[in-house]
């Protein structure tokens, strides 16, 4: 079977409809957040009309069912990145930036003498290409518990500069933060020597997987990192659902972050002990109907075939690269070739603002987003306060890419003219 | 084509050939805002003469929209008294949050009414009171000084 | 109109399936989760398929849409509120148990000087029939910070003993954490005096509003508490979706809690600072469609009247009392008669397991819940280890009360031929 | 009637006629289990002499199953050595998790075998499971005291 777009579009219903007076709707904006396939809003709206009820907890037929769903779900996601320890190293978070909030709160809560205890003496890693979302998290852990705050800058292609590994990556280093693929830059992060380094001077690895998850076939074990998390509604599944996964020995010693209903094993007025994973991570009645949703949307990529959702981006990217690169004025933010990076490309255009470009665009029916993307200070770094991105996905093609570029050239005379 | 009522002439007029642009070297208050959403950024220099804005300034970057909001703003409050000022920055106000169903008073705003267009696009609607929002701010923090 | 609950279970489509070979679903398990209507299922998949985008993120015309919904829906709680600082004072949560977690975590977060900042020389005030998920957070925040934690107990009638209010609330008090209705009990615990003595010594009362909000009308005004949370699942409304109301003045002063995209003024690599009330507290795309299907689910209920729901639900209450004392070795935990107390009813039938009582009743199609439902202090205390607990929503009629009755009856039967 | 596949005679009979049950006053290991979802509580003493389970006693309190499940499985491993155990409880945990797909080995687990018809019931594999596990809990920590 070959991959048609044209035919995968056909299962999102949102496609069906037109924007700004009856234009075809050209969704260039998956990095933010993708389309859903009629099976994912089946599978969340089956769920409440069908066997909605409490996981876990009812004493009932619905009851049963209801964990059976969620617990498929869990069975799903492990399977999808291949967690060595199966379904119980899958956490349910409501987003990537729960997930990263959990890690950083639980190592927060971790007393002295547990391996994920921090103080003053300690070493936080992250890179300038972060998302806020796995940024400011450590930032606020270093400030509570002391440790110190160091990054990987970036050289002039927007590549990781790891030139001085060792000396960002020190001894006293405990958390490594990294994101697998830049949501701005398209940039994908080589892992390999970081999780070396890291394992090394005995940190632990974190990926932010949620631009890379959606559009690649990953395998944790491959990837070496010890925790990694993305967002469902990025992968063609509901909004409100997230990912955290880590390795079993690691999730049974990290403290737990939310407290409630679930995550306990005994209660007294003044103290309590925790359920074993993940069941300790899931404080409170699931975001069930939403992990159902999520199961289907990995299902549905798993049918499709990453490695061909992944050729098919990748091919996209190269088609829409050649055509920018050959637009007058401009410049890509990002690698400009079409090497290690994925199907996330930003840019400007002479001095039009981005805010203006992006208007012109949607008038035309083309969604891109403008602005900092969540990442200002790279941004800043770049000398790119607002750049205006186009983030591509299974259910675009060439077609999609065109109308860009049209739009673009229609931009820049719509604005010349003045 | 819709998108004309947001980018009129006079509107970009402003943007290309913006007014009061450049900071004054003295003011009475100095503000510095941003739009979270898209990194615009302005910096606000106020002066009063009593209760008479004798002169408004600025620098910064941003889309046509928020720069030409800016531009008219600092044209149109320059000379007045802070009450009246008050009075346009509230009629402005308004007109922005009508959706595109007011067309806006121009004994108030003058000019500034072709924003009305713009209210039509919610994504706008901050670009435009960026300005705006910082001469309120300034106008306050000016005032308690004085 | 009169209230017909015959009528309405037609909008509830689950209702249209049997269970346990092919008998009709008696659900009395609402206290756990809700069923949903169809208009909730529908606004939750049409936010899918019509306008799924990023809110507050795209220049197009998707994103702003979705942004129209999603803000459209936070007006939709906070008239149902009746929140006096408007749509601004609504936090969209994953679930009550995040909100009142988020609440912890930020006093956590409060720097000295901070309104909010606790220290060892203070006072956290809860309750002995407090749901895990509105005492392990305080329990932590305890620990965390030094501040003891203190409780008022019960009466032998299941009431709140307020006689010695002076001494549990002290002047070192800054923090009163009590539920509006008991999820085991159905106690409704009467509040004037607890915000009075609260104010008096400076301290916030916080709302675990879980089993009021879906129940009965509520203003936040006329409650006088500071902060109020909620689950959508039990209000008709998707999983994953939760509400935090607070005060803006104390929402400005509170810290925020999950950092990262969206809830930011200005991002460099080692600091922040924060955007405006609402988005402080809402990092990351927000659970969009399940706000949005929140916002149906309050407007079904404000459509049907909450008062009228209440009488509904009060009247069954009676009827199920009346019923159930005339069974003979039944007990109900929590109050016999029908005053201050909503439509939750525990008991435990001579020396029957809940678990064997409540699998009979499944197997008669009644879903009830047993075990300690999240309370396990208060069921020690009460020296009832597990209880069953029959929960009624505005769908239940008196068949349904019949039905639960008739079942234990026929447990009796079956358990007693041994 | 499905139910009766649940509540077979033989369960029902330990329920009322729990075997082994009261603490026994010294012991090579106690350990105390809960079932955190419905407050089921467990303590079990374990005296092994050599590799042989000598005795097994057990108090706590619970519905049918998990207390059912206890009495016949203490009344199955006393007298056994701990690898005889260990097979035992092997073969238990497999019948339970089969979904009521597996009818069990009466050669291996005798009357234990009724738990068939528990496996069915996702709900109650935990209450079959609870006295098991700290079966296996004690072991251990005998084992590593002896
Ligand atoms: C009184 C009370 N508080 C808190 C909660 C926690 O709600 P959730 O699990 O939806 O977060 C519940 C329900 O489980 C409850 O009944
Ligand atoms: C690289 C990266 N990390 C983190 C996030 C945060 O994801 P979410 O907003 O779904 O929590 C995003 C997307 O917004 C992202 O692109």
């Amino acid at each position: 079977m070959s991959f048609s777009a044209a035919q995968i579009r056909k299962d999102f219903p949102i496609f069906e409809r037109t924007v700004r007076e009856g234009k075809r709707l050209v969704y260039l904006d998956s990095g933010a957040t993708s389309q859903k396939p009629l099976a994912v809003i089946k599978a969340e709206s089956d769920f409440y009309r069908l066997h909605n009820a409490a996981a876990h907890r009812g004493a009932h037929q619905l009851a049963e069912e209801a964990t059976d769903a969620y617990e498929a779900a869990r069975e799903i996601v492990a399977t999808f990145l291949g967690a060595p320890g199966g379904a119980d190293e899958i956490i349910f978070t409501k987003s990537a930036t729960e997930s990263l909030n959990l890690l950083a709160y639980a190592i927060g809560n971790a007393p002295a003498g547990n391996r994920f205890a921090l103080d003053a003496g300690d070493r936080i890693v992250v890179t300038e290409m972060e998302h806020h979302a796995n940024l400011i998290p450590w930032q606020q852990l270093g400030a509570r518990t002391g440790a110190e705050l160091a990054w990987f800058s970036l050289t002039p292609d927007s590549r990781l500069d790891l030139s001085s590994i060792n000396d960002v990556i020190t001894s006293n280093t405990k958390i490594v933060s990294v994101t697998h693929q830049s949501n701005v830059l398209g940039t994908i992060n080589p892992l390999t020597g970081i999780v070396a380094r890291a394992h090394e001077v005995g940190a632990v690895v974190i990926l932010d997987a949620c631009q890379s998850v959606p559009h690649m076939a990953i395998d944790v074990k491959e990837l070496g990192v010890d925790f990694l998390a993305f967002s469902g509604h990025k992968a063609l599944g509901p909004t409100g659902i997230g990912v955290l996964w880590g390795h079993m020995d690691l999730l049974n010693e990290l403290p737990p972050f939310l407290f409630g209903g679930s995550m306990i094993d005994n209660v007294t007025m003044t103290t309590a002990t925790w359920a074993p994973v993940p069941a300790k991570f899931e404080a409170g009645v699931p975001n069930m109907a939403q992990a159902v949703g999520l199961g289907a949307a990995l299902n549905y990529l798993t049918d499709l075939g990453m490695d061909n959702v992944h050729a098919h981006e990748s091919a996209l990217t190269g088609y829409l690269l050649t055509k920018l690169n050959e637009i007058a004025d401009l410049r890509i933010v990002g690698p400009t070739t079409n090497v290690a990076r994925g199907a996330a490309l930003s840019f400007t255009v002479a001095d039009f603002h981005p805010h203006d470009l992006g208007q012109f665009l949607d008038s035309q029916g083309v969604a891109v987003r403008t602005g900092h993307h969540c990442a200002w200070p790279l941004a800043k770094s770049m000398g790119v306060p607002a750049s205006t991105r186009a983030s591509l996905y299974l259910y675009n093609d060439e077609n999609d890419c065109d109308a860009l570029v049209e739009g673009i050239l229609g931009a820049q005379k719509y604005f010349g003219r003045f | 084509m819709e998108l004309d009522s947001l980018y009129q002439e006079v509107i970009l007029d402003h943007y290309k050939h913006p007014q009061h642009k450049g900071l004054s070297p003295s003011y009475s208050a100095q503000v510095s805002h941003v739009n979270t959403s898209c990194g615009d950024e302005i910096t606000l220099n106020i002066n009063l003469e009593g209760d008479l804005i004798s002169e408004l300034t600025w620098d910064g970057q941003g889309c046509s929209i928020s720069q030409a909001s800016v531009s008219m703003m600092t044209d149109l409050l320059t000379g007045k008294s802070l009450e009246q000022a008050a009075v346009i920055v509230k009629s402005f106000s308004e007109l922005m949050a009508s959706k595109g169903t007011s067309v806006g008073d121009p004994l108030v705003l003058e000019d500034a009414v072709v924003f009305a267009g713009v209210s039509k696009f919610p994504g706008r609607v901050k670009c435009s009171l960026l300005g705006w929002m910082a001469f309120k701010d300034a106008a306050i923090q000016a005032q308690a000084k004085g």
